[in-house]
């Protein structure tokens, strides 16, 4: 900005909580002293409408060009005061806040005349990044109305057909030869013991029926490039590869079972099973004469190489205990567990159901697990039982398995591909664990099922219809805008070293046919990592450049 | 057992047995440890543990319960019924066990014989006694102007009928 | 206020303190209390643990009686309490037991419809008589002497048949024992059992138990424990010296009183006449405090 | 575009579908029935595992509603009548009056410094008072006194009016009347939540007798640094520090007896987080955690768990207690426990026990459900169309369900469900051509 820099200075009672402690009045007299301070004023409320139509009314009759706020906090009020300046004509990015209640009146409450001097402290350190202020732009991008869900199980299902109800075109993307996901190898699903074809079929039937859903089969995702609502996405079938255009994109390939081979006698014992092997069997009425069951639960789960909990395997195990008993209630039925995961209203009722069939509940403790071996005529189950304090001898006709849910195998090259990261055990990371559960930190890429962690078939539904709504919202609007605060690489200083790019949270930065830094201002967040850590200083932020915070630095620590 | 018992009581006192094994519902028990957590004999007796004694009974394990001489040292607090979450009871599981071990002629206290004995010889487990004074001396309910104590009219008749029942329940 | 006076085994044993002071204290509230003839044991503990059958045979029959005078009962024992509101119960819930019952009871001349309401004497006290009417006839406050109520465990659960009072925090002796005059404070270990049903199968681990209590009920002051329910006071009064060996604490002492005993000093009889005399803890020292004899 | 949304509750599930939606660009009426937005998770200390402070990951998301254009807040309201269909139900908004001219306070807080009357602060879950006339929070949106009328002296005994003389913005209003607002919306979302069971019924746990017997959520208030002691641990019956806490789990939860059967999913998980809180303050502090089994199937929650243990010392044992006593003379309490592992029956000294209370469904849901013309569960809380395929559907087309309304569950999945119900509205939206 060429011309002069003009400062208006708006110092805020805020009732009596500011006034009842900083002198007010000396603060306004104080800031006209300040270099290129044009005109100042005490607000008994800045934020009230009056407040702001005293800002726009400075604006225009002392031609300011800049604006300080001294007030509360930026978080709830800096985009109202911003709304003032450009309501009066002048870019939002020459406004500057000084925090002189939450960060000054209310913490010297005690200490009146200090409080006053704070606060003239903090309105000088404002006034001189004030002066070095410049308009900003946030530019806008077109985002592609068509989404990618890469996995055809019941997780990407949900979410095509939601995105198509949305009114996107969908790219579906399914290794296998044909829908369905882990749902084909499962029988019944809990807890209403509907048949997993059941659930299958009108979302097969939705998806191949909707002429806006490309399902594509054997293959596999082989690159994406470009960022939120460009991205170009490349897709391998045995006839060859194809580029695709998309806006969006949503992970939902799955997870594997674990094959618990030379766990608690698998694969070693006759007659040692797991729970998707004993569900085939149920499903194709190959069972045979059982009359006896023991189920062990956490079989690989829970412990120091797979630490985690793999939430359904109790539930289950519940099911199809009380399913073995449906069938024959003199089957004698044990599960050995370490703590029971049935939560919430429908899966603690698999639980009592479970146990009013008679199913014998045994807790194991981590420390002493079953042991199976072979016996004369089929296995044998040793186990302490905690509880009781005993050791229990079981002859079952057939020990069942509770393994885990594992990481598909493929998660470490979709990761690398899309650059989204992947927790300790493997499954997909989200970008925050509490508010943020369907998103990855960089934008435009969603994630669902159990590629982000075992769930059940209804916590994954809800999630995929979640990751549609995220993915749906930049779709919907068509154009986005983006932030302008980001940071700017300066090609002259830049050595092309790349720790700016390994720092970068959301992948902004590339490197240039030169090699050096560029940044992708539409997916950057402004963080300023990057700036931090470049070791040439080449990197500065918009609206945070280094001069800006010198001059406020220096502010600080000494009068104008 | 006594020639005149009505076999209809027999079989009725033993379904009620039996019932009262089903309506247990050991088979729902959590586990939780607020029965023995509570539980004054737990706390002193090692061996006696309400919430272990109905796993057992979940688990089928009622011979090995039967003969256990733990059953036998509940002080009837009600603890355990008064909080069990499942309203399971392990109180009246007892109650059931030592019935079901008295009927099959398993160890019981001796004292239960000098209480029956009495029962069926007065109407009470025990006559009026003579009572020390704490300054010395005895006192008898009628030094003290207390009425005399009287049971049933009719002994003999009383005596049958509760023999008969006892006896029904030790039955078969 | 009109009840049939149902003693049990242990009152009519040996407990004349409980006996001689309810019918002392009781007629001076306005309570009428009736005598049962032709009546048994109640058959807990003693049948209930052999024969679920003979035991509420025995609690139907003495409730036929109380029917047939056309009275509700009052039990003196917390074990008899029990026993009839389980039998009610019972024989509510199981038309087929209550036929045998009844089929027997003929053959005694005598017949069970469950007509007959059972109530405790601290509900008699709390509920019927009120504490208003008992303080207004209060003639000698028991000032400055520190109680600890005990009311316990079958008259306070199970809290699902017939509620005397809160099963967890019960208050009503305390409201009892303060009406007269007396201090009371709640104490965790008021809810607790005396221990003595274990006395049949484990005699030394009864005496442990009883004495924790003893022991706690000293620690925190008080010049006294209260109680209705003679099998605790035979446990706490009558073997508190054994308790004392059994748990080696020779500086144990706790006075123990029936409620009506010391409903009975208030109201201004004498310590005779409420068989004080028969108490074999250290009571005199609160008595001659309440009755201002202090020598 | 289009008709609006309407979206019921206003918790971090209401939120944050109000946001998808309202970022989309369909119109959104969030409808709240207390003063502020917030929910229960604006009441929260931390969240687990990466302890941020809850409000602090929340109220971005409260402002962003209450600035975003296509978002209209109303407080202190509630739905009392909805007809029509999906695409196109009409619905009546009733809104309790505030006593305070939205347009013009600003939110300075002189009105509740100079208020008379001091009521219990059920927002800080009455560990300590408010004033009658009050802003429930400081990060409360929108940032608006309210007179509670119910303890205001002037709407009980006509007097004081204090609030009116010293606000200088002139904003109290005594002659506010309570409004009937009609909508017309595409479809509706149900995010209700839920509340904590009451555990004064479970007389052994003393809850209600003693004052050092607290719920997880007044302990979350008591361990907040915007809390009644400013997050240090002072228990409330004399303010000494407790060191030695214990958590029971399964309190109103897992029980056929009293409160209710089903497990809450969350609290073995908040337990942890709290005693990783008083471990955080005083690492030398002794902290158990009783419970059934340990529920641990979610993301995380097991690592959690261990560290719990091998990094912070927290003890679990297994054993649901007995009974909870109080010293008469120290004050101190008495865990009485069994651990089931080992079949120890023994007793531990603590200075502060918190009952982890089990979530329930909230007894208005009965009246809305009634409005809307839905199915409530055994327990209250609202049903979907099908547990395993329309988890998020009711039985009426155009009304949604998400969060804890029916039934307990977590953050992230609230969350993730409210996006999912914006999904739905936004189909619903595009099928009846808008």
């Amino acid at each position: 900005m060429s011309e002069e820099p003009r400062i208006g200075v708006f110092v805020c009672h805020c009732g009596i909580n500011i006034g009842g402690y900083v002198d007010v009045p000396e603060v306004v007299k104080y800031s006209m002293t300040l270099p290129d301070v044009v005109y100042a004023e005490p607000n008994l409320y800045t934020c009230s409408s009056d407040g702001l139509q005293k800002i726009k009314e400075a604006i225009e009759n002392h031609r300011l060009n800049r604006v300080v706020v001294a007030s509360c906090t930026p978080r709830t009020h800096e985009p109202l005061f911003q709304g003032a300046c450009e309501e009066a004509g002048l870019n939002k990015y020459i406004f500057e806040m000084a925090n002189i209640r939450d960060q000054c009146s209310w913490v010297h409450m005690h200490e009146p005349e200090k409080a006053t001097q704070k606060a003239k402290d903090l309105v000088r350190m404002a006034v001189a990044k004030a002066r070095l202020l410049t308009p900003e732009e946030e530019p806008e991008i077109d985002i592609h109305p068509t989404g990618l869900v890469i996995g055809g199980g019941v997780s990407g299902m949900t979410a095509a057909l939601s995105l198509m109800n949305q009114g996107f075109k969908v790219h579906l993307v399914e290794k296998e030869d044909k829908l369905g996901g882990a749902l084909n190898e499962l029988g019944t699903l809990f807890p209403t013991n509907v048949k997993a074809s059941e659930v299958l079929k009108p979302l097969i039937n939705g998806v191949e029926e909707s002429p806006d859903i490309v399902v594509h089969l054997n293959s596999t995702v082989k690159e994406v490039k470009g960022f939120i609502g460009n991205f170009e996405a490349e897709i391998e079938s045995k006839e060859g590869s194809e580029l695709f255009e998309v806006g969006t994109v949503i992970v939902a390939t799955g997870a594997d079972y674990l094959d618990p081979v030379g766990l608690f006698g698998y694969s070693e014992v006759q007659g040692v099973v797991t729970q998707l092997e004993l569900e085939q069997k149920m499903k194709e009425g190959s069972l045979g004469d059982v009359k006896s069951v023991v189920m062990v639960q956490c079989a690989g789960s829970r412990i120091e190489e797979r630490p985690y909990c793999s939430r359904i395997c109790c539930t289950e195990a519940m099911k199809n205990a009380s399913l073995l008993k449906e069938e024959d209630s003199d089957r004698d039925i044990y599960v050995l567990y370490r703590d029971l995961q049935t939560y919430g209203i429908e899966y603690t009722e698999m639980e009592w159901d479970a146990k009013r069939k008679g199913v014998k509940l045994v807790k194991y403790d981590k420390a002493r697990p079953p042991v199976v071996t072979e016996g004369e005529r089929g296995p044998v189950v040793k186990v302490w039982a905690s509880l009781l304090n005993e050791e229990l001898t079981i002859k079952p006709d057939l020990v069942v398995l509770s393994a885990p849910l594992v990481p598909n195998p493929d998660n470490k090259t979709l990761s690398q591909l899309l650059k989204v990261p992947l927790n300790r055990d493997g499954f997909f990371m989200e970008a925050h664990v509490k508010l943020r559960p369907v998103d990855f930190a960089t934008d435009g890429i969603f994630v669902c099922g159990t590629a982000h962690s075992p769930k059940e078939v209804a916590e994954s539904i809800s999630q995929a219809k979640g990751a549609a709504s995220r993915a749906g919202i930049p779709m919907a609007k068509g154009r986005l805008k983006t932030a302008a605060i980001t940071s700017v690489v300066d090609e002259d200083k830049c050595c092309g070293c790349g720790t700016c790019i390994e720092m970068c949270a959301y992948n902004a930065i590339t490197k240039n046919e030169r090699g050096l830094a560029q940044v992708t201002a539409a997916v950057c967040k402004g963080c300023g990592v990057c700036g931090a850590s470049c070791p040439e200083r080449a990197i500065t932020m918009r609206h945070f450049t280094d001069e800006e915070l010198e001059a406020q630095g220096l502010a600080a620590i000494k009068e104008a | 057992m006594s020639s005149d018992v009505d076999q209809r009581e027999v079989e009725f006192i033993s379904l009620m047995l039996q019932k009262s094994v089903g309506e247990m519902h050991a088979e729902v028990c959590d586990q939780c440890g607020k029965c023995s957590s509570a539980c004054p004999v737990s706390k002193e007796i090692e061996g006696f543990n309400p919430r272990q004694l109905i796993a057992r009974v979940a688990l089928g394990k009622m011979d090995e319960l039967l003969a256990d001489e733990a059953i036998w040292t509940c002080t009837t607090c009600l603890k355990c019924r008064e909080r069990c979450p499942e309203e399971i009871s392990p109180y009246d599981v007892i109650l059931v066990l030592r019935n079901l071990a008295y009927r099959a002629g398993l160890n019981y206290p001796g004292g239960y014989d000098d209480f029956i004995n009495g029962i069926l010889e007065r109407g009470f487990i025990s006559e009026p006694q003579e009572v020390r004074a704490r300054g010395g001396g005895k006192l008898s309910r009628g030094a003290l102007g207390l009425p005399g104590v009287k049971g049933p009219k009719d002994m003999g008749v009383f005596r049958g009928i509760v023999e008969k029942i006892i006896e029904a329940g030790k039955g078969n | 206020m009109k009840y049939a006076l149902y003693l049990g085994c242990t009152v009519q044993s040996d407990q004349y303190g409980f006996e001689a002071s309810v019918r002392e204290t009781l007629p001076k509230l306005g309570v009428e209390l009736v005598d049962m003839d032709d009546v048994s044991c109640c058959g807990f503990p003693a049948l209930s643990s052999v024969s679920v059958t003979g035991w509420h045979y025995l609690s139907a029959r003495n409730l036929a009686i109380a029917e047939k005078m056309g009275l509700d009962v009052l039990p003196l024992c917390n074990g008899c309490h029990l026993s009839f509101i389980e039998t009610i119960h019972a024989l509510e819930a199981d038309p087929g037991l209550k036929e045998i019952v009844n089929r027997n009871l003929e053959k005694e001349g005598l017949h069970y419809e469950g007509t007959a309401k059972v109530v405790h004497l601290i509900e008699v006290l709390h509920d019927v008589v009120g504490v208003e009417g008992i303080s207004e006839k209060v003639k000698t406050r028991l000032e400055g002497v520190k109680l600890a109520a005990h009311p316990g465990c079958h008259a306070i659960r199970p809290s699902d048949l017939q509620k005397v009072d809160d099963a967890e925090n019960p208050q009503k002796l305390d409201t009892l024992i303060k009406a007269l005059g007396a201090e009371t404070f709640d104490y965790p270990e008021k809810i607790d059992c005396c221990g003595s049903q274990l006395a049949v199968s484990s005699g030394r681990s009864t005496l442990k138990i009883a004495g924790e209590k003893l022991q706690a009920v000293q620690s925190y002051g008080f010049d006294g424990l209260v109680t209705t329910c003679p099998f605790c006071f035979k446990m706490y009064d009558g073997r508190q010296r054994a308790i004392k060996g059994a748990i080696g604490d020779r500086s144990l002492e706790v006075p123990v009183f029936y409620y009506t005993q010391i409903l009975g000093l208030a109201l201004g009889s004498s310590p005779e006449k409420l068989g004080l005399q028969m108490n074999q803890s250290p009571v005199d020292g609160v008595v001659n405090k309440i009755l201002g004899d202090d020598e | 575009m289009g008709k609006p949304v309407l979206v019921i509750g206003g918790g971090v599930a209401g939120i944050q579908a109000a946001l998808d939606l309202a970022d989309r660009g369909l119109k959104v009426h969030l409808v709240e029935k207390s003063p502020s937005i917030g929910g229960v998770m604006a009441q929260l200390d931390k969240t687990f595992p990466t302890m941020d402070c809850s409000i602090c990951i929340l109220a971005p998301k409260m402002i962003e509603c209450f600035r975003h254009p296509n978002i209209t807040i109303h407080t202190l309201s509630k739905v009392t009548g909805v007809s029509g269909g999906p695409g196109d139900f009409k619905v009546k908004v009733l809104k309790e009056p505030r006593s305070v001219d939205a347009s013009k306070c600003t939110g300075c807080g002189v009105c509740s410094e100079k208020c008379p009357t001091k009521v219990k602060d059920e927002w800080q879950e009455g560990l300590t008072e408010r004033k009658a006339i009050h802003i429930m929070f400081p990060q409360a949106v929108p940032l608006i006194a309210c007179i509670d009328r119910d303890n205001c002296l002037y709407f009980q005994k006509g007097i004081c009016q204090v609030c009116s003389k010293v606000c200088q913005a002139g904003a109290i209003d005594y002659e506010q009347k309570a409004e009937e607002i009609d909508l017309d919306v595409s479809s509706i979302i149900v995010a209700t939540g839920f509340q904590e069971y009451d555990p004064s019924e479970l007389g052994e746990y003393g809850y209600s007798r003693f004052e050092d017997v607290i719920t997880a959520k007044e302990f979350e208030r008591l361990v907040c640094a915007s809390g009644p002691t400013g997050g240090h641990l002072n228990r409330p019956s004399d303010g000494k520090l407790a060191h030695r806490v214990a958590f029971v789990q399964c309190v109103g939860s897992r029980s056929h007896q009293k409160g209710y059967p089903f497990c809450s999913s969350v609290c073995c998980m908040y337990a942890t987080k709290e005693a990783v809180l008083i471990k955080e303050h005083e690492p030398a502090s002794d902290v158990t955690i009783f419970y059934m089994d340990l529920k641990v199937f979610g993301q995380g929650f097991q690592e959690f768990v261990d560290r719990a243990q091998s990094h912070w010392g927290v003890k679990y044992i297994r054993g649901r207690p007995g009974e909870i006593r109080r010293n008469p003379v120290t004050k101190d309490l008495t865990v009485w426990y069994e651990n089931t592992d080992t079949g120890e029956v023994a007793e531990k000294e603590v200075d502060l026990v918190v009952l982890c209370t089990t979530m329930i469904s909230r007894p208005e849901n009965k009246e809305l459900a009634d409005v809307l013309g839905l199915e409530l569960d055994e327990w209250g809380f609202f049903e979907p169309l099908d547990p395993v395929m329309n988890p998020i559907e009711t039985d009426k087309p155009g009304i949604f369900i998400c969060g804890c309304c029916h039934g307990p569950r977590d953050i992230p999945e609230s969350v993730a469900e409210a996006s999912g119900t914006a999904a739905c509205a936004a189909e619903t939206a595009r099928r009846y051509g808008q």
